[in-house]
C-alpha cells in the first residue's frame, strides 16, 4: 500500500475510524481520547500537505472509490483549490483540538468528553469529505455529517445554546434540502452526478428553466449554510452560545468550506460564463455581498457581547469572499481565495483568544473589560489579540492586509467603485470596533488605576500553556502568511482561478 | 408574519411550477436520467457484482462510499443523542 | 390534459414541499416545525422516486434469473432509489437530533412554544 | 384486573413475536442481494423488535438483554465493519472499497467477492442502524435517564 497514492481517502477514513475507536476507548479510559484525537488530526495535517505536494508536482489527482470509473462510481478529484482548502481545514482543526482540552473540561461534564472528541473528529471528517469529492451527491452526504456534528457541538454550549442550535437545525435542513433539490434537478436533466460529467453536459442546456432553478437552489442552499446576508440570522446566535472551542472551529472552517462549495458549483459544475454572463447572478450576488458587508459591520458596532460582535464580523467576512468571487476577474478571485485562508486563521485566533479570556475571567461582555486589567493579567494573550486585531483591520504586513488589497484592487479593475468603497468602509468599522476593545484593555485600566489606591498587586493569571501555544501558532500564522502571501499566490492560488477569467 | 410566510411560499411554489414545464415527462423511458448513466447498473449488475438486485449492488458497491457516509451520519446521530440527552447518576 | 398527465408528479411534490416549508417558517410550535420539516423532506423523496419510473411495464430493478439479454427499459432506474435510501437515513438522523434538542429545550423552559421561550429569555435578561 | 390481564396478553404476544421479528430482520439483511431489502431496512426491523419489548414491558427488559455499553460498542462496530472492509481492500492493494480484491482472501472469484463484500457491508450497516435506533429511542423516550417514567 502506497500511502501517498491513497492519501486522498486516508484523510477521510482516518478521523472516521478513530472517532469510532474513541467511543469504545471512552468507555474504558476517558483520558486517552484527547491524545488520540490530537495525534490523528496531526497525521491528517501531514497527509493533506502530502496531497498538496503531489498536486503541485503532478497536477490533478483522480482517485476512484471502489475502482469504478466515473460517472458510474464516485471519484475524488483534487486540484489546487481542494488541496488548499483541505490544508486549511485539517490544520485549524488540529490546532483547535490541542486547545480544546482545558476549556472543554471546564464547560462539559466528564462523562461526555469521549463523545465530544468523537463528534469533533466526525466534523473534521465531514468537512474534509466535502472538500475532496468530485461528486455532487457525495457533497450532500458529507454536508449532513458536518451539519449534524455542528448542531450537537453548538448545543452543548451555554444556557441558551439549545434554542440557537434548534434554529440552526431548521435553517440548516432547509439549506441542505435545497442543495439536494438542486442535485435532483441537474440529475433529471443530465442523468449524471459526477462534476466533470456535469460540466461536459450542461453547456447544451443553459437555456432551460430547470437548470436555472437548479442553480438558484444551489446558491440559496449554500447561502443559508454559509450565513450569507439575508439568510444569516441563525449564525450569530449559534456561534455566540457555542462552547469557545467549538466557535473557533466552526466559525473558521464551516463557512469557508461552504464558500468552497459555492466556487465549485459556480465555476466547475457550471461554466464561469453561465454564472457571470448568461445569468445576472454575479450582479445579484455582488449586491447581496455588498449588503452583507455593510450590514454585518454596522450591526457589529451595536453589540456588547464580544462573541456576538465577532459573529457579525464573520457575516461581513463571508460577504468579502462572495464579493470577490462575484466580481469575476482574476485579481478579485485571487483575493477571495486568499481571504478564505486568512479569514480562517483570523477567526480561529479571535475565538481562541476570547475562549482564553472567558476561561480565566468568565465574562464575554466588552464593558466588563474595563476593570479587568487584562493587559496585566494576561499580557501574552492580549499581545496575540492585538496582532489579530491589526490583521482584521488590514494593517500591513499582517495577512489581512493582502487579501483586502487584492479584493479592493479587483473591484477597482472591474470599475465597481462602490464595492471597493464597501470594503474600505468595513475596514474602518473594524478599526473602530477593535480599537474600542484595545483601548479598554490597555489604556482605560491604567487611567482608572492611577487614582485608585494603587497598592493592590494584580495577579498575573495567564491562560494555560495548552491554550497559549495554539493561540500563538495562529497569531504567528497570521504574520507569516502575510510575509509569504506572494509565494502562496504564485504556487497555489493562481492555479485555482477558473479558466475564462 | 404569517401572511409574509404565505406570500413567500406561494411565490416560490409558482416559480417552481413554472420551471417544471421544461422537465422530462413523468415516466418517460427516454429521459436523460433513464438513459445516460443508469442503464449500465441494470445491464452489468450480474456480470460485474453477481447481485441480481441492482439497488443493492448500486448502494453498496458502485456508490458504496455514499453508503459509508450514510452509515456515518446515523452513527453521528446516535452519538449526538447520547451526548445531548444522557444523564448519568454520578455527575 | 397531456400536460397534466406528463407533469403532475412534479406539481404534487411542489405542493407538498410548500406545505412543509410554510409549516417550518410560520408555525410557532417547535414540534410543528419539525413535522413541517419531515413533510418537506418527504416531498423531496417523492420527487426523486417519481423520476425513477419508466412507462411501459417497467418493474423493480431486480434482474430475473437466467435472463441472457437484459433490456434496461424493462427495469426502473435504480439510481434515484439509492440516493433516496441515503437521504431517508439522513432525514431520520436529522429528525432524531432535532427531537433531542426539542427535549433539551423542553427541560429548560417547560414549553415548546417559540413565543413563550422568547418571552422567558427576555425576562431573564 | 382487566388491565393486568390485558398486560399479560400484550406481553406474551410481544415476547413471542420478538424472536420472529429478529429472524425476519436477519433474512431481510442477508437476502438483500435477491429481493428488496438490505442493511438499513433489516436494521430497522431488528431495532423494532427491541422497541416492541420496551413498549410492552419496560426499559429494563431491553437493558437486561443488551446493556448500554454493549449498545454503544455495537454502534461503533457497525460502522467499523464497513470502514474496515474498505481498509482491508486498501491493505490488499486495491482502491478503497474495491471489494473485488477480496478474492485474495476468500475462496471465490473476483466477481463473487464483490457480492461477498456487499454482504459484509450490509451486515455492518444493519448492526449500526439497529444499535443507533435503539439508543435514540431509549434516550428520547426516557429523557436520557434510562429509567422507567423518568420524563419530567
Amino acid at each position: 500500500m502506497n500511502i501517498a497514492e491513497h492519501a486522498p481517502i486516508l484523510i477521510i477514513v482516518l478521523p472516521l475510524i478513530v472517532s469510532l475507536l474513541n467511543t469504545a476507548v471512552g468507555l474504558w479510559k476517558r483520558d486517552l481520547c484527547y491524545p488520540i484525537a490530537v495525534a490523528t488530526l496531526g497525521v491528517v495535517v501531514l497527509l493533506s500537505f502530502n496531497i498538496m505536494g503531489s498536486v503541485i508536482d503532478a497536477g490533478k489527482i483522480h482517485y476512484r472509490l471502489g475502482g469504478w470509473a466515473p460517472p458510474w462510481g464516485i471519484e475524488y478529484v483534487i486540484d489546487h483549490l481542494n488541496a488548499f482548502i483541505a490544508i486549511i481545514v485539517s490544520f485549524i482543526s488540529f490546532i483547535v483540538a490541542i486547545y480544546s482540552k482545558r476549556s472543554i473540561e471546564q464547560e462539559l461534564t466528564k462523562s461526555k468528553i469521549p463523545y465530544f472528541y468523537s463528534i469533533y473528529l466526525l466534523l473534521t471528517t465531514g468537512l474534509l469529505g466535502i472538500t475532496v469529492t468530485g461528486d455532487v451527491f457525495n457533497i450532500y452526504v458529507f454536508l449532513e455529517i458536518t451539519s449534524l456534528a455542528a448542531y450537537a457541538l453548538i448545543a452543548i454550549g451555554d444556557d441558551r445554546a439549545a434554542m440557537a442550535s434548534f434554529n440552526y437545525v431548521i435553517m440548516g435542513t432547509i439549506g441542505a434540502c435545497f442543495y439536494l433539490l438542486g442535485v435532483g434537478y441537474l440529475y433529471i436533466m443530465t442523468g449524471t452526478l459526477n462534476m466533470a460529467d456535469l460540466s461536459r453536459l450542461l453547456p447544451g442546456l443553459y437555456n432551460s428553466t430547470v437548470i436555472l432553478a437548479a442553480f438558484a437552489f444551489f446558491v440559496v442552499g449554500i447561502a443559508i449554510k454559509i450565513a450569507f446576508f439575508p439568510l444569516h440570522r441563525w449564525l450569530p446566535d449559534a456561534y455566540t452560545h457555542a462552547p469557545s472551542t467549538v466557535s473557533a472551529l466552526v466559525a473558521s472552517t464551516m463557512t469557508k468550506v461552504g464558500a468552497y462549495v459555492m466556487i465549485r458549483i459556480m465555476f466547475t459544475v457550471f461554466e464561469p460564463r453561465f454564472s457571470t454572463e448568461i445569468l445576472p447572478m454575479s450582479e445579484i450576488l455582488g449586491w447581496a455581498a455588498f449588503a452583507a458587508i455593510i450590514a454585518g459591520s454596522v450591526i457589529a458596532l451595536g453589540q456588547t457581547d464580544i462573541k456576538r460582535m465577532i459573529s457579525y464580523i464573520l457575516v461581513a467576512e463571508v460577504g468579502y469572499i462572495v464579493m470577490g468571487v462575484s466580481i469575476g476577474n482574476r485579481t478579485a478571485f485571487t483575493g477571495a481565495v486568499l481571504h478564505i485562508l486568512n479569514d480562517a486563521f483570523m477567526m480561529a485566533c479571535l475565538f481562541l483568544v476570547i475562549g482564553a479570556v472567558v476561561y480565566r475571567t468568565g465574562t464575554r461582555n466588552i464593558n466588563d473589560f474595563n476593570g479587568l486589567e487584562l493587559n496585566k493579567k494576561m499580557p501574552l494573550t492580549m499581545a496575540a489579540f492585538t496582532a489579530v486585531a491589526l490583521s482584521m483591520i488590514g494593517v500591513p504586513p499582517t495577512a489581512g492586509f493582502f487579501s483586502k488589497w487584492y479584493l479592493v484592487l479587483g473591484a477597482v479593475v472591474a470599475q465597481k467603485w462602490i464595492f471597493a468603497a464597501a470594503l474600505i468602509f468595513s475596514s474602518l468599522v473594524n478599526a473602530i470596533l477593535f480599537f474600542r476593545i484595545l483601548e479598554k484593555i490597555y489604556f482605560r485600566a491604567a487611567a482608572e488605576h492611577s487614582y485608585d489606591d494603587g497598592h493592590e498587586t494584580i495577579v498575573r493569571n495567564e491562560a494555560p500553556v495548552s491554550m497559549l501555544v495554539p493561540i500563538y501558532v495562529m497569531a504567528a500564522g497570521i504574520l507569516v502568511l502575510g510575509f509569504y502571501s506572494g509565494d502562496i499566490i504564485s504556487k497555489v492560488i493562481q492555479f485555482t482561478v477558473p479558466e475564462g477569467f | 408574519m404569517k401572511i409574509f410566510a404565505l406570500i413567500a411560499v406561494i411565490l416560490t411554489g409558482a416559480a417552481l411550477i413554472y420551471s417544471t414545464f421544461d422537465m422530462p415527462d413523468w415516466g418517460d423511458p427516454a429521459s436523460p436520467a433513464n438513459t445516460h448513466v443508469s442503464p449500465r447498473y441494470i445491464e452489468k449488475t450480474i456480470e460485474e457484482t453477481a447481485t441480481p438486485n441492482a439497488v443493492t449492488s448500486l448502494l453498496a458497491d458502485y456508490r458504496g462510499f455514499d453508503t459509508l457516509g450514510e452509515t456515518t451520519v446515523i452513527f453521528t446521530a446516535g452519538i449526538v443523542c447520547i451526548m445531548l440527552l444522557r444523564r448519568y447518576e454520578n455527575d | 390534459m397531456e400536460l397534466i398527465i406528463a407533469k403532475y408528479n412534479y406539481w404534487i411534490y411542489i405542493m407538498l414541499m410548500m406545505i412543509g416549508f410554510y409549516a417550518m417558517i410560520a408555525k410557532k410550535n417547535l414540534v410543528k416545525k419539525l413535522v413541517g420539516m419531515n413533510i418537506f423532506q418527504t416531498a423531496i423523496i417523492l420527487f426523486f422516486v417519481s423520476t425513477a419510473s419508466k412507462k411501459g411495464g417497467a418493474t423493480i430493478p431486480i434482474i430475473h434469473k437466467g435472463q441472457e439479454i437484459i433490456n434496461p427499459a424493462h427495469y426502473m432506474n435504480p439510481l434515484p432509489h439509492v440516493l433516496m435510501l441515503t437521504a431517508i437515513v439522513v432525514m431520520v438522523s436529522t429528525f432524531g437530533v432535532a427531537l433531542a434538542l426539542a427535549i433539551m429545550i423542553y427541560k429548560k423552559y417547560k414549553t415548546l412554544e417559540e413565543d413563550e421561550i422568547i418571552e422567558i429569555l427576555r425576562n431573564r435578561r | 384486573m382487566t388491565r393486568k390481564l390485558e398486560n399479560i396478553v400484550i406481553q406474551t404476544v410481544s415476547r413471542l413475536l420478538a424472536p420472529f421479528l429478529q429472524i425476519y430482520a436477519l433474512y431481510v439483511i442477508a437476502h438483500g442481494h435477491y429481493s428488496p431489502g438490505g442493511g438499513f431496512q433489516g436494521g430497522c426491523i431488528l431495532a423494532a423488535s427491541f422497541i416492541l419489548l420496551v413498549i410492552a414491558y419496560d426499559i429494563n427488559a431491553v437493558k437486561s438483554r443488551m446493556s448500554e455499553k454493549i449498545n454503544t460498542l455495537y454502534t461503533g462496530a457497525g460502522v467499523f465493519i464497513y470502514a474496515g472492509i474498505g481498509l482491508l481492500c486498501l491493505l490488499l492493494g486495491a482502491n478503497y472499497l474495491d471489494y473485488g480484491i477480496l478474492h485474495k482472501i476468500l475462496p471465490v472469484g473476483p466477481v463473487k467477492a464483490r457480492a461477498m463484500g456487499t454482504l459484509g457491508v450490509e451486515i455492518g450497516v444493519g448492526l449500526a442502524v439497529m444499535a443507533v435506533m435503539v439508543s435514540i429511542f431509549l434516550n428520547i423516550a426516557s429523557g436520557g435517564r434510562h429509567e422507567e417514567g423518568a420524563v419530567e
